[in-house]
């Protein structure tokens, strides 16, 4: 099983201030983490870091195979990243979104709408502006925009919260998906009975480090 | 590199075309600054007919500088300068693409200005061929500046008094050297229109080469 | 104004201008320098910034 | 992180007093010489005294400016070598261009004043100070950036790319004035060219420079350590707070 994700004591810093301090992990290909821990405790930044969006300043990282510290820019082509925000361009139709992000990545228009599809987003909501959506339907487009990308490192960051329950169903599909197509997927989450269904491991974080590890399945 | 490009500059228009800020905000606001010179110039028809080539220019500079703000407006809101910093897309087709999207924004502008200068100002325009010259050449030089220094300010939270006061100091010679050169397409002075001109394509073509190769550092945030 | 004056102002403006800018570096300096609580004389990395050849 | 454990703590050192002490010794002879010494001029008479001050300050300002852009590259080729390498470029970046945007205004006022003597107005939109005024404005708009609060490395990066870029606007910006500029003198005749500046005058004038430039110096040094230290207090502060998170979760776990 290659390691996707391996990080050594590593020390990230943003805003002034030591948002990773001494982290070390592990995430082999095709498993599902669920992260937990408080607000603050990292989980954020540790995708950032991940993603090359946050520089370490200390230790060693090295995802996709890529060392952190040499070169941020490249793994991310292969990196899907879904935070708190959705990343929409809230002005676009549904479908124009999801080809775009489609076409950026260099899949087909086509993809997108089975994308759409694959989130349960009905065909009479494509050519509606993203603005006019609910937070839940935003929420499924930006999954559905991720999806479209294929990317071999997903990391999303509590994509269960805006979510209903059909939707969250839909979600844990699409990861076990994912994950059992080669791709590794990171979640955060805060509520508890999640991590039954889907994770093969759980991981939690405190003061940006790692606390608990329930190990590979 | 050129469809990907394409691929960001169709979808900046997609954008403007369904938001119609450009066409629905900016260019009324820099038709309005036309007549607001007449205001300010007590309505002296020969002194207008002598400034249009500069009114012009710097209406352009006022609408382009808004259209510069929206442009990475809609790259930062709802977290998209994380997507826009993930994309596969390399650094400088993100750069000629939002170069382009705005190019195109402010040809959109002018084509409302133009017609304003000429109405309100009553200028005859001797010369089209090196009018629409100038406009190519300064709005180019003007889109291909205007995204570097958009870039450098996205996503501050004083980026609104910022890029102003980055981008004016580099876009005094394109202001000049429009004026001058619409004065002549207008007829109001005999110099070399076609110098001017050539220049503001030299500073668009040396923004371009600096634009492709310094737009990933401006991207990295970190 | 007449030129022996004028001189005088842009001589005298110019130094007022430099002389408040040094003191304020240098107090800069002092202030940050407490704030970093080891005061004193220690000699900096002498290599790194002997001063610096402004070539005009 | 900091790279020297005993470090400064002021920004005084034993060979800065010695260049303070000089630039001292050469203003004051600079004063000497270019307001009593030196004759008055055949043409201007006393006002070319002006000149000593102006011309000097531009150059100095563009050889700061000149200093930027160099060290503003260093800093991005060293920084994509070591991930926190270069700072110390970065920081003289920095300092230089301050300095120079104080004497950019120097050379303004005394352009101005000259100009009020010479041509009877302070403002004669003459191609080297209208120049001058756009130099002055960029790099206030480089210190502005400099002031955003970030973490140094990604500071250090956007103004160094901001100070290449300026500097490649600078003879752009100097061209198309001066061409504007030419244009207009041609159709109106050019009043108070630049009197030929020969003999004693001409060694004052060179002299006058080597102070300025003995100044600017001590002024840079001085506001480099400035920046460094800030820099180590902010590191500091960050190094404790990393302590304390350390300590902050073996003391629960």
């Amino acid at each position: 099983m290659s390691t996707v994700v391996n990080f050594h004591k590593v020390v990230a810093v943003a805003g002034g201030f030591p948002v990773l301090a001494g982290l070390d992990i592990e995430i082999a290909k095709g498993e599902i983490v669920h992260l937990r821990g408080s607000n603050g405790a990292g989980k954020t930044s540790f995708m950032r870091v991940c993603a090359g969006l946050i520089p370490i300043s200390d230790g060693d990282a090295n995802v996709l195979g890529f060392d952190m510290r040499d070169d941020r820019r490249s793994p991310r082509r292969h990196i899907g990243l879904l935070g708190h925000d959705n990343h929409l361009y809230k002005d676009l139709w549904v479908q124009e979104h999801v080809e775009f992000r489609a076409a950026a990545t260099g899949a087909e228009a086509g993809d997108a709408g089975a994308a759409l599809r694959r989130v349960g987003l009905s065909d009479r909501l494509w050519s509606v502006p993203i603005e006019r959506l609910s937070a839940g339907q935003r929420r499924r487009v930006a999954i559905a925009s991720m999806l479209v990308g294929r990317p071999q490192l997903w990391l999303l960051d509590e994509p269960h919260a805006a979510l209903d329950h059909e939707g969250r169903g839909l979600l844990d599909e699409i990861l076990v998906e994912a994950a059992s197509s080669g791709a590794t997927v990171v979640f955060a989450s805060h509520e508890r009975d999640l991590s039954k269904s889907v994770a093969t491991r759980v991981v939690t974080l405190r003061g940006g480090r790692l606390m608990e590890d329930s190990g590979a399945a | 590199m050129l469809r990907e490009a394409l691929l960001i500059a169709r979808k900046d228009l997609r954008v403007e075309w369904r938001s119609k800020v450009t066409l629905g905000h900016v260019a009324p606001l820099a038709l309005l600054i036309l007549v607001v010179f007449a205001f300010a110039f007590d309505a002296n028809a020969r002194l207008l007919e002598l400034g249009a080539g500069g009114l012009y220019w710097v209406a352009v500079l006022f609408g382009g500088t808004l259209l510069i703000q929206r442009a990475f407006d809609v790259e930062t809101e709802d977290g998209n300068f994380d997507a826009f910093r993930m994309s596969a897309i390399g650094a400088p087709s993100l750069f000629l693409g939002k170069s382009l999207g705005v190019f195109f924004q402010v040809v959109l502008l002018e084509l409302v200005l133009v017609p304003g200068v000429v109405l309100l100002y009553n200028v005859r325009i001797e010369n089209w061929v090196l009018l629409l010259a100038a406009a190519v050449g300064g709005t180019l030089a003007f889109s291909v500046c205007g995204v570097l220094w958009g870039a450098m300010a996205a996503g501050l939270r004083v980026r609104a008094t910022l890029l102003p006061l980055l981008l004016v100091p580099v876009l005094a010679p394109v202001l000049l050297a429009g004026s001058r050169a619409f004065e002549t397409a207008l007829g109001v002075r005999a110099e070399a229109g076609w110098t001017w001109t050539s220049l503001m394509f030299v500073i668009a073509a040396v923004h371009t080469a600096i634009g492709l190769g310094t737009f990933g550092f401006l991207l990295e945030e970190g | 104004m007449s030129e022996v004056t004028t001189v005088a102002t842009g001589w005298g403006l110019s130094f007022i201008v430099v002389v408040t800018y040094a003191l304020w570096i240098v107090g800069r300096g002092k202030t940050v320098g407490r704030e970093l609580g080891i005061g004193g004389q220690e000699e900096l990395d002498p290599g790194s910034d002997s001063s610096m050849p402004a070539d005009s | 992180m900091a790279q020297m454990p005993g470090t400064k703590h002021m920004t005084a050192t034993p060979a800065t007093r010695v260049l303070g002490a000089v630039a001292l010794v050469a203003v004051l002879l600079m004063v000497l010489l270019g307001l009593v010494v030196s004759p008055a001029d055949v043409v201007q008479g006393q006002a070319v005294r002006m000149l000593y001050l102006h011309v000097p300050s531009i150059w100095i300002a563009y050889g700061a400016f000149v200093l930027t852009s160099l060290s503003s590259a260093l800093f991005l080729i060293r920084s994509r070598r070591r991930h926190d390498g270069g700072r110390h470029y970065d920081r003289l970046a920095g300092s230089a261009a301050e300095v120079g945007v104080v004497f950019t205004g120097i050379t303004l006022a005394t352009g101005m004043l000259w100009g009020r003597v010479t041509w009877g107005t302070y403002w004669q939109w003459d191609a080297r100070l209208t120049t001058t005024v756009l130099l002055f404005v960029t790099y206030l708009g480089y210190l502005a950036l400099r002031r955003l609060p970030a973490d140094p490395m990604t500071r250090g990066r956007r103004t160094a790319v901001m100070a290449l870029v300026s500097f490649v606007n600078v003879p752009i910006v100097h061209y198309s004035v001066d061409w504007w500029r030419t244009l207009h003198q041609k159709a109106s005749l050019s009043v108070g060219r630049r009197p030929e500046i020969t003999g004693e005058m001409y060694w004052t004038l060179l002299y006058s420079t080597l102070a300025v430039t003995i100044v600017a110096s001590w002024l840079i040094v001085h506001r480099y350590r400035v920046i460094r230290l800030e820099e180590l207090r902010d590191e500091e502060a960050l190094e404790a707070l990393i302590a304390s998170r350390l300590k902050e979760d073996d003391v629960q776990a």
